[in-house]
């Protein structure tokens, strides 16, 4: 009887869980989505807790609360932070997946060493091994995108570091095999931890050599392994919902790491083993050129004459959270019938999404947010691209610089614009440490300074002139 | 499309491989660990999350995120089961801490979440574009 | 050792059924899908037949043989006989599942009881009665499509006619829950055979109300059931894969349906006992409007001046089989540099897709079928809409008259084309039985005679202008 | 969406309306008939095969139809276990019925479809339109 409810349960919060993610496909259905999911998790909650075999609840009780704790403020961090609060709770899913497995082990060991078949062993060992990797890779991951002092932002790499990573991997996957072949042979106890332990160290060897801007890429695949980690601890449960659960998260981090590859032009392999943020050290040095700075007055009156002014915003938007002071602009242009754009390229800013969710903040409708392809179109036609801390996403070295690389990956078109005004604090490359020809370009002109005090000037500027004008 | 046949591919490989494990154990395996009919769901439900997140809009990739962290954190019915079962006490704090975490993951992804989708605001011009 | 690899292979053989559905999305692909499917069948078949509780070969060989020797000749079948053959596989795909059901009750009967746990039960009770009444539903549905002399077209009705199919169904399903609730009781030996006896009977008296005109709808409407009772075999058989297949089939018929009756702007219950076709006697008789008959010179002549031309394909063609000569008529105005496109209404003919199988027989590249949505808007810059055997597809009722059964069916404009020229045979209604304003309108010209033969003439007529001009 | 919706909360439904009955016989249910993890599977290909279907191309409904005709005559696979198995004459020989019709189904099934789709011809205006 219990049991059928409890299933039927389960049944109804997988559904549940489809729907919520179903409604992600479009911005009216979306928060439909998040009150499925919520339904679907109090459901599975209740109906296994319910369950004959939960005796003691006091513990429970206390546990949920600390969650509760924990969780409503980690809820509140700004949005700048959220790749920060990803990273971390990726930590907290492996942690679960990890300690779960492990008592699982353990109890089966001490009670009812048959319980452990084969089938069930080869789950509990992946269920650690990627709990546990994804819990300290995570936090690494965490803390570089935090820029805690006391890790390396750079990536720290040394000869030989692959093959070192590799072969602790493997000392862990063989120790897991040899406890699958015997689950209670002599060695296990001693082996089981060994087990973990190398884990926890891959997970941090993994992710040190990782420059702090392939972070993002880097959390979607822990996002999968977490994933796969949750679908594991199903198989040792003989649990559906949670294999069904995991297989969407593990799906969900695929899809997007592909996504951030593709739009980065970079290979998994490249993001994992390539130790990116390195190049830039080197490059970084080089500037020859000459920029050509512009006044904000300048700047005003040519963005007034425009009748189509494409903005592109970029990482720097999101450090100075400039997202507001940019839809000032965005409505003293369009009071003056100026037709303006945002331009969204995939992989601007530090997370997929990013701007759309800064500027969705800043209350610009999310019509006026048009993707890379769509626009590139109409630059030719765009009397002023308005750069906003952008840079790698509009380097046209991508296009042209075969040495570049960035070499390959799509980019806003913004050199095709009449006029580009770039707005930035300083001459430092961005991400990826390259120049950016498209600041030396004839028809490019420099705004430098912080991107929420520049584009604050500008509205001013246009406003008084706008008031001006009245008189 | 590439990357669903790459990755159910790569689960039906997972699948195969399983399998060859599995015979090797069939002797003492207890017979009510049915591992064919969780892969059939393992596969299943990738289809189904592959399908479903290639479609994700682009302007919720980031709200996608922790929605997915706050759902993959059902791993609280496993840490449920073992904090609140009759076991040795060092078993259970493991479970508590399981717990807690997986709580966290559940109420700070669920309501970060919200709170992003709430920013998402429509316009007639929205409507056509998206 | 033997289960895994049958496991495995069902497994595989599932991704492989999805994988076929999913290249049908686009014609590049579809191909590939069927060989997916069959490779899929393959792996089924084999992995069953070698397994070891299989041990008489002899009769599942020629089992097989005759189903080749049957199946082949099935596939060559007219394109126009498609509907037909539909349902025929309909009514095979029923039978089976009823018989499988059927032996495996007795055999459980006779050998174990114990194995008919109400779980089982329930699935061969839905099994028999939905494999069985698919079965004799589908044969009647079959019949009216080849339009069989002993089966009536029209629909058979009188009065309390749904009362009485509801009765039987809702005895065949009583009989079934006693069954359930004792699956060896004293009556179930009366029971059974009767359940089996009233689930045929349902079958046929389901679709004798239906006119044949809905037959389209309702083979998809059965085709979902033959879907549901193979998963309820899958639920007998405790087999993963037949209840994936299942589903996928029934899913497949539901939306066919879903789509049809949107296209038709009526609802399943409209369709099942709607018993539609009769109208059509009533209002048939109607003729007092006057249709204005045009030569096919002036026609000819017609067409050589415009400048676009849409060909609005019907059953009518279907029926003519003109595809060929509609091909020949593209071809001749093509060369004269008019563009020329055919507009496809999703239910023209007598089933979805009618008419791209036809005109992509006759070698039209498929990019030219453009969908009804699409198409609306140029009609008002067409010179001249050939309609070629359709009728309520372009009946403008549907947009205006409210009290026409086929009011708020979505149509092609066909009126708003500058000149309409309208090829039918007779001054017969079309499926729905109902006048059509267009034939009358001004602009419209009718050229009777069967399709085939006028698009003839019109293409001969074409081709002598041609050469004459060439002199 | 709506169709999607509607269908597997019938199915769902279905499942819910399996359990009580379940629930009424579990004392004498043959153990080894794990009849939820069927309805998980049940459930999840039917969201497969709704969004699957949904994004067949409008151009081949027709064959389809056909297409699914010969899947779901994967009942072979059931006339093949009767029809093979020491069994009484009578039941063997409805299995062989059985057999023949799924077998009809299959060869014809994908014949067809395969001789329709062959006619679908690409050209480089197709490209841009479909
Ligand atoms: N979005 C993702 O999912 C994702 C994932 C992985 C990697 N990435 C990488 O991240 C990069 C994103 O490109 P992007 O163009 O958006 O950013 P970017 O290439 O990193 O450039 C950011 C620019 O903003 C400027 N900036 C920084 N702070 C600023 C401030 N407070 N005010 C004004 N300007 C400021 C910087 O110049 P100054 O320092 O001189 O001000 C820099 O030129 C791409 O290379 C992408 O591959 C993105
Ligand atoms: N496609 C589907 O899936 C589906 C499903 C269910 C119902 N339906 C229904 O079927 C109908 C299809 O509409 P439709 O316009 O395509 O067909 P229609 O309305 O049935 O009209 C067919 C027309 O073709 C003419 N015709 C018949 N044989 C001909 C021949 N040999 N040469 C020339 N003309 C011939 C008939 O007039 P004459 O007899 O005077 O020649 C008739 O006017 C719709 O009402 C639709 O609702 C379709």
């Amino acid at each position: 009887m219990i049991h059928n409810i409890v299933q039927a349960a389960y049944l109804a919060a997988m559904v549940l869980f489809i729907f919520s993610l179903h409604g992600m496909n479009h911005p009216r259905t979306a928060r439909r989505g998040v009150f499925c999911g919520i339904a679907a998790m109090l459901l599975a909650v209740v109906a296994t807790w319910m369950q004959p075999e939960v005796l003691n609840h006091g513990w429970i009780v206390v546990a949920i609360i600390a969650g509760f704790v924990v969780g409503v403020p980690l809820s509140r961090v700004p949005l700048t932070a959220v790749p920060q609060r990803t990273a971390l709770s990726h930590a907290f899913g492996g942690l679960a997946a990890g300690l779960v497995g492990t008592a699982k082990y353990y109890l089966w060991v001490g009670e009812s060493p048959e319980q452990l078949t084969t089938f069930r062993m080869t789950a509990i060992v992946a269920e650690i091994i990627l709990g546990f990797l994804t819990f300290t890779g995570s936090l690494m991951a965490a803390g570089k995108l935090q820029e805690l002092k006391w890790i390396p932002q750079r990536p720290v790499t040394y000869r030989g570091q692959n093959i070192v990573n590799i072969g602790l991997l493997a000392i862990a996957v063989i120790a897991g095999l040899v406890l699958i072949a015997n689950p209670t042979g002599q060695y296990a106890p001693f082996l089981f931890p060994l087990m973990m332990g190398l884990s926890l160290l891959f997970g941090v060897l993994l992710v040190i050599p990782i420059g702090g801007a392939d972070m993002p890429t880097v959390i979607s695949i822990l996002n999968s392994y977490a994933g796969l980690s949750a679908v594991a601890m199903g198989f040792v449960l003989d649990n559906k919902l949670l294999i069904t659960a995991g297989a969407l998260d593990g799906s969900s981090g695929l899809i997007l790491s592909i996504i951030m590859c593709r739009a980065m032009n970079r290979s998994f392999t490249n993001v994992l083993f390539g130790a990116f943020g390195q190049v830039q050290a080197a490059k970084a040095g080089a500037e020859q050129k000459v920029y050509k700075p512009e006044t904000i007055e300048g700047a005003a009156q040519v963005l007034e004459q425009a009748s189509l002014v494409v903005i592109i915003p970029g990482y720097g938007m999101a450090v100075a959270q400039a997202q507001h002071r940019v839809r000032e602009l965005h409505d003293q242009l369009t009071k003056r019938g100026i037709t303006v754009k945002f331009a969204i390229h995939p992989v601007a800013g530090r997370m997929p999404g990013h701007m759309n969710v800064l500027l969705a903040e800043a209350d610009v409708p999310y019509g006026d947010l048009v993707e890379m392809d769509e626009i590139n179109g109409d630059m030719p036609q765009c009397d002023v691209a308005l750069v906003v801390g952008a840079n790698d996403v509009v380097n046209p070295a991508a296009r042209t610089d075969k040495s570049s690389p960035i070499y390959g990956m799509p980019i806003i078109d913004a050199d095709k614009a009449k006029t580009v005004y770039a707005i930035k604090r300083s001459k430092n490359p961005g991400f990826a440490g390259i120049d950016n020809e498209l600041y030396f370009a004839d028809q490019t002109f420099m705004l430098f300074g912080d991107a929420k005090a520049v584009v604050g000037e500008l509205v001013k500027q246009l406003a008084r002139e706008g008031a001006a004008a009245a008189h | 499309m590439a990357a669903l046949t790459a990755a159910s591919c790569a689960i039906a490989g997972l699948a195969f491989a399983q399998a060859p494990v599995e015979t090797a154990a069939t002797g003492h395996a207890a017979p009510e660990t049915d591992y064919w009919s969780m892969l059939f769901v393992l596969v299943l439900s990738t289809f189904i999350g592959l399908g479903v997140i290639i479609r994700v809009s682009r302007l919720l990739h980031t709200p996608l995120m922790s929605l997915t962290n706050a759902i993959s954190a059902i791993a609280v019915v496993g840490s449920i089961l073992v904090t609140g079962g009759e076991h040795p006490k060092e078993i259970r704090i493991l479970g508590a801490v399981a717990l807690f975490a997986s709580m966290t993951n559940i109420v700070s992804g669920f309501l970060i979440t919200d709170r992003m989708l709430k920013m998402f605001k429509q316009s007639p011009a929205g409507e056509k574009k998206s």
